[in-house]
């Protein structure tokens, strides 16, 4: 039995006046890829941006690698171990696709030219500033500057947006690939048939809430026009 | 008479340094066609967009819209000629609502931005279209949320009421898929299958199911230049288009 | 029953306030209160002004000064040639100096808006910081050009013996005086406020917030600053006419980038974009120069630590602090 | 105009671009770096002169004043940043603008209430004291001629320093997106104070070189923070280079402004006149330089990183 | 009869050393009157003529004073002294003397008691020809003060102009003036530059190694600039209307006590300053300060000890004196001016003439 890498209690979430979670809770274990879904607006994002501590959760608790991470500040956070590849790619614009990757880079297995293997495309580009990158490449630069933190816990959210179908592909192995050597991973994606053979648990939000968790086979067609609309 | 391309592009050009983004492009978009654009990431695609519309001018090369050569125009007089884009990330009014952000494109099309003393709320020659606007994307329900507070994919849908509130002659859509769950990502294929009657689309996608239930044809983009142009099924089965861009997915 | 915000009620408040002011500073037998209270209305004027380019349009203008000083030379001008009985120019047709407000403010903002209209021209090709420091370029070469005009008294500025006139009210009465630059800032401040709930003021604030969206709407952003600029800088022209007036005294260093600095410190002190944010900044202002210039020589320490206090504490400026947030529609 | 006046009016010009490019620096990176606008810069440089007229009074050393001066600097940096300045990087720019002028008025006053409103004194240090000998007899003062090597080898280090090692480049990436940096796991929080310290002792740094030969009094910093902000914005906000080059056009052009407009005026002016005129209008010379530039490069000079 | 003063003076700023000046001065002798009904109330210009109008306002209509007094700077008293007298008040000036108010401008409200601006400028062109110098350099701010001071050393001067440089007032740094001089051929230097700008100029022109004798008005050389520029002012002459070594007992008692109350030596502001109190008091004792005519009459009649020794009033209110040249020397650690003789006897300025006032 492997060890619980992140846990999520019961969290819940304002923007300024406004609450969107009221309550979310999920699980993620070592070298488990966990799929997070929900319609629009359900506040996957927003669970992703409190784990990182970009939002501060007004209740619940949130566990990193068995510490607990609720006052903790961004960074700390991410230094525990967790890799954010974020919604809207937000590369450093005016860095060089290698200094991006460089900017944040942490000891560890990946190393640039290990993500220039993974993506070619962005050795091509090392030197171009990021804010003239093509929005796939920007995908990919995020991936790479995430994956040069070294971290335990991978999060993508929306990784594949906006990336050709050939490109998406290679994502998709890519992410098959970490999952293969063990990373864990928190995904949220829209395309359920990519997603859904990788993901070994899936939890779906509604409203700020979670209000399924299973494995994929468990998702049934009902549950998922009920919760995703398909 | 009909059937003259409302939208023709000829010989474009953009380079960015020695980076040629787009490359001699020349395509065209007839009356009440879906034209789709695809190609890999940083094919020039969202370049080629830009250039029509004024956003990013071009080396060379000539835009005929309408009848008009956009020579000279910037993005404000070709918004006005009748092209309607959409940003491929998001771009509006953060702290208007919703509705806000559609009366303007109302304010826009009826060419009364200068008027200083009436109330814009409670206008009903502004709210009523911008209502109207938001419901045809099911987003009236947010119209009074403030931008800033809508979630990426309400995002994307408001993106395309403005859109719409121009009543523009052709619509411009870079990638209006993208961040859609796939229940938004449904009914946005079911919306552009009837919009496609009032004005036609120039519609960038990666969404390759979007893509092949919708278009009337499709072109290719690779390294700034169009390899292909056709049907989609001449589309999915070009060896070419397969290889640089569609892998499994054809 | 009315359903209005605290806001409406704090403005209620200050414009009674101010309405009835001459009558308590005669009744306490300080005619001077008179004067700080024009001081006020004017800076409040100027600062409307500014309001409106940098609140509603976010064109953040560190060259207002320019614009006041223009309506305050306006003023120097006619009325220095009205007192000693000197044409201004006489080819190639002669124009006399005048010494009667009504002119005197037209002049003023005509010139501020022409002035406006040249350095909004060119300067709204830059934006964010670029446009803060173009502006201030500006004003400062009027500055400078000022300084080097020795007609007008150059560095050393221009004295008027006695206020400008204005038809049926005595002006020397610090009252009346006060009553019509009260009415102008009145005027200004309407007007401001139906601006920005306009069809041009939603267009002006798309403009602060997203330029590209508003041009990929069909409105160009440039026409829709260069206009909000211009009127901005007119209506803080005529509050420099009115300031000359009520010093008697014009010099360059109502060009200086102090004074545009102290212009755009009224609107962010009192609350940037909120309509009585410039009246609420200046009465801080004014008010505490006067109380605490009195009691030490280092009054400015403890300036700076309120206006410390105010940014950090009250998000909003001073209105935000006393009314809460801004309501977005 | 001979050529020794003009050589030297041309290192005069670079010795005050040179100066202004130490202020400009710690401007340019705190404004690109942390978006901030900081107008209470021009008080950095005063406590560097106060602090360094302090100490060289007290213990006789030049060198030592020298030393505070940077240490005072960089220590009030610290402060100010961790007290006000934290609380203003997600605020627009007109509430730092607020906030960092209040700090003018509470720094100035505060300098005053300490050490009174006279000028304080300051000296160069002996063997700089006086004029070295150039070539061909040319004489120059050896202080200036220092400040220009020692700016110049500021300006080389910290191009480095942000170019070229991991620092600048977390530096950068702050610039552009704070929240995401901090995401990565890098400590913006400390690293923009050490951002905000450089920059602070820069200013104190120059303040102190600049009080030897000037006067060290309370409001110094003034005219010099509005010259910085013309440097920064000549040469591209965030852009060390951009400072160096904006600072050294402004110098140069300031002072052969000073020196040629009088005397091209006086041709068909008289001499009083023509002095006015031109002093006025040299002044004037590098508003017009930047609103030339601003209007033909909107971006400045420089107008992305590096 | 009781009196009210308004002071208004540049205590803040490049500035403030000579406002503090006048006002320590001013105020050590109405102290020393021991008057309780004399009641003085003080504010900061900070050098901003804007600044000095608001206050003169606030000090007319709000504090009601009677006579006002204590500007510094001329640019600043063009913009507060005609408005003033001309709303009936009395102005005493113990600083700034624009050319201005002392010909055409004069009015029977206003008094100088310190000099018309050109007076100490005269006084060392004057000492010029007597030091045969032929072709000097001469260099003031650019503001009224400063053109009073260039007219009045050319006035007197017979030699000729190496070259004639207005500079910003407040300026700091004098590189580029100082390359000018260096390359003019002269044989001497003139400057007035008051407070902060005669600090740096005299010690970047040490560093600078031109070593063409310098000369200017006390201005550019009192007591707070002296300790700031060091050894490097050691000889340079310098015309002033008083001096701590003039030898009367007035000036003695007040050098004394000065230095008593404050801990450091006085300069030629503090002198102006404690004697324009003086002629105030004086005045006090004869007329009704209500009584403006009467007030100014008295004043006219100057019956107070000046610091100066002999002291009178001209036709246009300004002060017909001697004027001295002086030396910079050491006095132990300290650095002050020492009387070499005078330059200019019951000196008048030359706008006198024009002044429609008996
Ligand atoms: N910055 C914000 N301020 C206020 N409300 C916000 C903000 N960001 C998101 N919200 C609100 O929070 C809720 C959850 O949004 P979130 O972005 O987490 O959704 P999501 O599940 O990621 O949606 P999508 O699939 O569209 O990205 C939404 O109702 C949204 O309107
Ligand atoms: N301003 C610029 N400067 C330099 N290069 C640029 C600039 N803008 C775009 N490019 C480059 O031009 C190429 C085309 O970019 P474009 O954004 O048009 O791609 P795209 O086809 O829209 O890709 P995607 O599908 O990923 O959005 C890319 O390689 C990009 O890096
Ligand atoms: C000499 C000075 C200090 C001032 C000068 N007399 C003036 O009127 O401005
Ligand atoms: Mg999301
Ligand atoms: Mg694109």
């Amino acid at each position: 039995m492997s060890n619980i890498l992140l846990s999520i209690k019961d969290i819940e979430v304002f923007y300024g006046p406004s609450q969107a979670l009221f309550g979310v809770s999920l699980e993620v274990k070592e070298g488990e890829v966990v799929a997070l879904m929900g319609r629009n607006g359900m506040g996957k994002t927003t669970t992703i941006r409190t784990l990182c501590k970009m939002s501060k959760p007004t209740k619940g608790d949130i566990h990193f690698d068995g510490t607990l991470v609720n006052k903790m500040p961004s960074h700390k956070v991410a230094k525990l171990g967790v890799g954010l590849v974020p919604e809207g790619r937000r590369c450093f614009a005016n860095l060089t696709v290698e200094e991006n990757l460089v900017a944040a880079q942490r000891d560890g297995e990946w190393t640039l030219e290990k993500v220039y293997q993974l993506f070619p495309r962005l050795e091509e580009r090392k030197d171009q500033l990021a804010n003239t990158l093509s929005g796939g490449e920007q995908q990919m630069l995020a991936i790479g500057r995430a994956l040069t933190t070294n971290p335990k816990l991978l999060v993508l959210d929306e990784a594949t947006e906006g990336l050709a179908p050939v490109i998406r592909e290679e994502i998709w192995r890519a992410v098959k690939a970490l999952k293969a050597q063990g990373q864990s991973i928190l995904i949220v994606d829209k395309s359920l048939s990519e997603l859904l053979p990788i993901a070994d648990h899936c939890v779906i939000l509604e409203r700020g809430e979670t209000v399924w968790t299973g494995t994929p086979d468990a998702l049934t067609d009902d549950l998922a026009d009920r919760y995703l609309g398909v | 008479m009909t059937n003259q391309p409302i939208l023709q592009i000829q010989n474009l050009n953009k380079s960015f340094g020695a980076l040629t983004a787009t490359d001699d492009v020349t395509l065209d978009l007839k009356r009440g066609e879906i034209h789709a654009l695809i190609g890999p990431n940083g094919a020039g695609k969202s370049t080629l967009i830009k250039q029509i519309c004024g956003q990013l001018s071009s080396d060379s090369g000539k835009v005929i819209f309408n009848g008009r050569d956009l020579a000279g125009m910037d993005m404000a007089e070709r918004a006005k000629a009748g092209l309607g884009r959409t940003f491929q990330v998001s771009s509006l009014v953060m702290e208007f609502s919703a509705l806000r952000n559609v009366m303007l494109a109302v304010q826009s099309k009826l060419g009364t931005s200068y008027r200083f003393f009436k109330n814009v709320r409670g206008d009903k020659s502004l709210t009523e279209p911008a209502m109207a606007a938001l419901k045809r994307v099911n987003l009236e329900e947010r119209a009074d949320v403030m931008t800033a507070e809508l979630s990426h994919g309400e995002r994307r849908q408001l993106e395309i009421a403005m859109a719409l509130a121009l009543d523009p002659k052709a619509f411009l859509l870079d990638e209006p898929m993208a961040g859609m769950g796939p229940e938004g990502s449904k009914k946005l294929i079911g919306f552009l299958d009837d919009l496609r009657h009032e004005a036609p689309i120039l519609l960038i996608e990666h969404d390759m199911d979007a893509v092949f239930s919708l278009a009337d044809r499709i072109s290719v983009l690779v390294y700034g230049r169009v390899i292909a142009t056709g049907s989609v099924d001449d589309i999915r089965n070009n060896p070419a288009v397969r290889e640089a861009y569609l892998g499994s997915a054809a | 029953m009315l359903n209005l915000s605290r806001e409406t009620y704090l403005n209620i408040f200050i414009s009674l306030g101010l309405l009835v002011f001459p009558f308590i500073a005669t009744a306490m037998d300080e005619p001077f209160y008179i004067t700080l209270a024009t001081r006020v209305a004017i800076l409040s004027l100027a600062a409307v002004g500014l309001n409106l380019a940098l609140g509603t349009g976010g064109l953040v203008s560190f060259g207002h000064a320019a614009f006041f000083g223009i309506g305050g030379y306006a003023m120097g001008i006619l009325a220095s040639h009205a007192q000693t009985y000197t044409p201004i120019f006489t080819w190639p047709f002669v124009i006399e100096g005048t010494n009667q407000m009504l002119i005197i403010w037209l002049v003023a903002i005509v010139m501020s808006g022409i002035a406006a209209l040249f350095i909004g021209l060119l300067s709204l090709r830059t934006s964010g910081v670029y446009f803060i420091m173009i502006t201030l370029a500006f004003a400062q070469m009027i500055y400078y050009f000022m300084i080097s005009w020795p007609t007008y008294g150059g560095e050393d500025g221009l004295s008027i013996y006695v206020r400008n006139q204005f038809p049926g009210v005595n002006t020397l009465d610090p009252a009346s005086f006060f009553y019509i630059c009260l009415v102008l800032m009145f005027a200004g401040l309407g007007l401001s406020a139906m601006i920005k709930n306009s069809r041009f003021g939603a267009a002006l604030q798309a403009a602060r917030q997203n330029e590209e969206r508003l041009a990929a709407t069909g409105i160009r952003p440039f026409n829709i600053k260069l206009t909000a600029f211009v009127i901005s800088g007119m209506i803080t022209g005529l509050a420099g006419a009115l300031m000359a007036d009520l010093n008697r005294f014009i010099s360059p260093s109502m060009l200086s980038w102090h004074m545009s600095g102290e212009i755009m410190v009224l609107v962010i002190l009192g609350g940037v974009g909120r309509l009585y944010g410039p009246v609420v900044g200046a009465l801080i202002y004014i008010i505490f120069e006067f109380i605490f210039g009195g009691m030490t020589d280092y009054w400015q320490f403890y300036l700076g630590l309120i206006l410390l206090g105010v940014v950090l504490f009250a998000r909003g400026g001073a209105i935000g602090l006393l009314a809460g947030k801004a309501r977005h529609d | 105009m001979s050529t020794t006046l003009l050589f030297e009016q041309l290192l005069n010009g670079l010795q005050y671009g040179v100066t202004l490019f130490l202020m400009a620096a710690g401007l340019t990176l705190v404004f690109g770096v942390m978006g901030l606008i900081n107008l209470a810069h021009g008080s950095l440089y005063m406590i560097g002169a106060f602090a360094c007229a302090a100490v060289a009074a007290a213990t006789g050393s030049f060198w030592l004043g020298l030393v505070a001066s940077i240490v005072a600097a960089g220590f009030a940096g610290v402060l100010i940043e961790m007290l006000v300045i934290r609380r203003l990087y997600d605020r627009d720019h007109l509430d730092q603008v607020l906030a960092t002028f209040a700090l003018i008025l509470i720094l100035s006053e505060g300098c005053r209430m300490v050490f009174g409103s006279f000028p304080l004194y300051l000296d160069t240090p002996d063997f700089l004291s006086g004029p070295v000998t150039l070539f061909g007899g040319f004489q120059y003062s050896a202080y200036r001629l220092a400040i220009i090597l020692v700016g110049g080898l500021v300006a080389l280090g910290l191009y480095l320093l942000i170019t070229k090692t991991r620092l600048g480049i977390r530096i950068r990436a702050g610039e552009a997106d704070r929240e995401m940096i901090a995401a990565l796991g890098v400590n913006i929080g400390t690293l923009y104070t050490i951002v905000f310290a450089i920059g602070a002792a820069l200013a104190g740094f120059a303040g102190a070189m600049m009080g030897a030969i000037q006067s060290v009094q309370v409001g110094m910093g003034e005219p010099v923070l509005i010259l910085a902000f013309v440097v920064i914005v000549i040469g591209g906000i965030g852009s060390i280079k951009g400072a160096l080059i904006g600072s050294i056009l402004v110098g140069v052009v300031d002072t052969l402004g000073r020196v040629t407009l009088p005397g091209f005026f006086n041709l068909f002016m008289d001499t009083a006149a023509a002095n006015s005129v031109g002093a006025a209008l040299s002044s004037m010379s590098i508003y017009v330089l930047m609103a030339i530039i601003l209007i033909f490069k909107p971006e400045g000079l420089v107008s992305n990183n590096a | 009869e009781g009196a009210k003063i308004g002071m208004i003076t540049t205590l803040s700023g490049g500035g403030a050393g000579l406002g503090v000046d006048v006002r320590d001065g001013f105020m050590l002798a109405i102290e020393q009157a021991g008057r309780d009904d004399v009641e003085v109330v003080i504010e900061d210009d900070a050098r901003k003529p804007d600044l000095a109008v608001q206050i003169a306002d606030k000090m007319i209509q709000s504090e009601k004073v009677d006579i006002l007094t204590g500007i510094i700077w001329s640019n600043l008293a063009m913009a507060v002294i005609p408005s003033a007298v001309a709303q009936g008040k009395i102005y005493v000036s113990p600083n700034a003397g624009p050319s201005a108010l002392a010909g055409k401008g004069c009015n029977a409200n206003y008094f100088n008691v310190a000099w018309q601006n050109d007076n100490l400028h005269e006084a060392m062109g004057a000492y010029a020809n007597v030091a045969e110098y032929t072709n000097t350099f001469i260099l003031a701010p650019n503001y009224p003060a400063g053109q009073d001071a260039l007219n009045g050393f050319k006035r007197e001067y017979r030699g000729q102009l190496a070259g004639e440089v207005f500079t910003k007032l407040g300026a700091t740094d004098y590189a580029a003036e100082i390359a000018q001089i260096r390359d003019s051929g002269a044989d001497s230097v003139f400057f007035f530059l008051p407070g902060g700008m005669g600090i740096a100029f005299m010690k970047q022109y040490a560093a600078s190694g031109v070593d063409l004798p310098v000369m200017g008005p006390a201005f550019s050389f009192d007591q707070g600039i002296l300790g700031a520029v060091g050894d490097a002012a050691l000889g340079v002459r310098n015309s002033s209307q008083w001096s701590k070594d003039i030898d009367n007992e007035t000036n003695n008692a007040f050098v004394t006590s000065f230095q008593e109350k404050y801990e450091r030596l006085p300069s030629l502001y503090a002198s102006q300053g404690f004697d324009a109190a003086n002629l105030i008091l004086s005045a006090l004792d004869k007329a009704d300060v209500k009584d403006t005519e009467a007030f100014s009459a008295a004043l006219k009649e100057a019956d107070f000890k000046s610091t100066r020794g002999d002291f009178k009033f001209g036709n246009n209110n300004h002060p017909i004196q001697d004027i001295y040249v002086r030396e910079v020397v050491k006095e132990g650690d300290v650095l002050t001016n020492k009387i070499l003789g005078l330059a200019l006897t019951d000196h008048q300025d030359a706008y006198a003439e024009d002044c429609p006032l008996q």
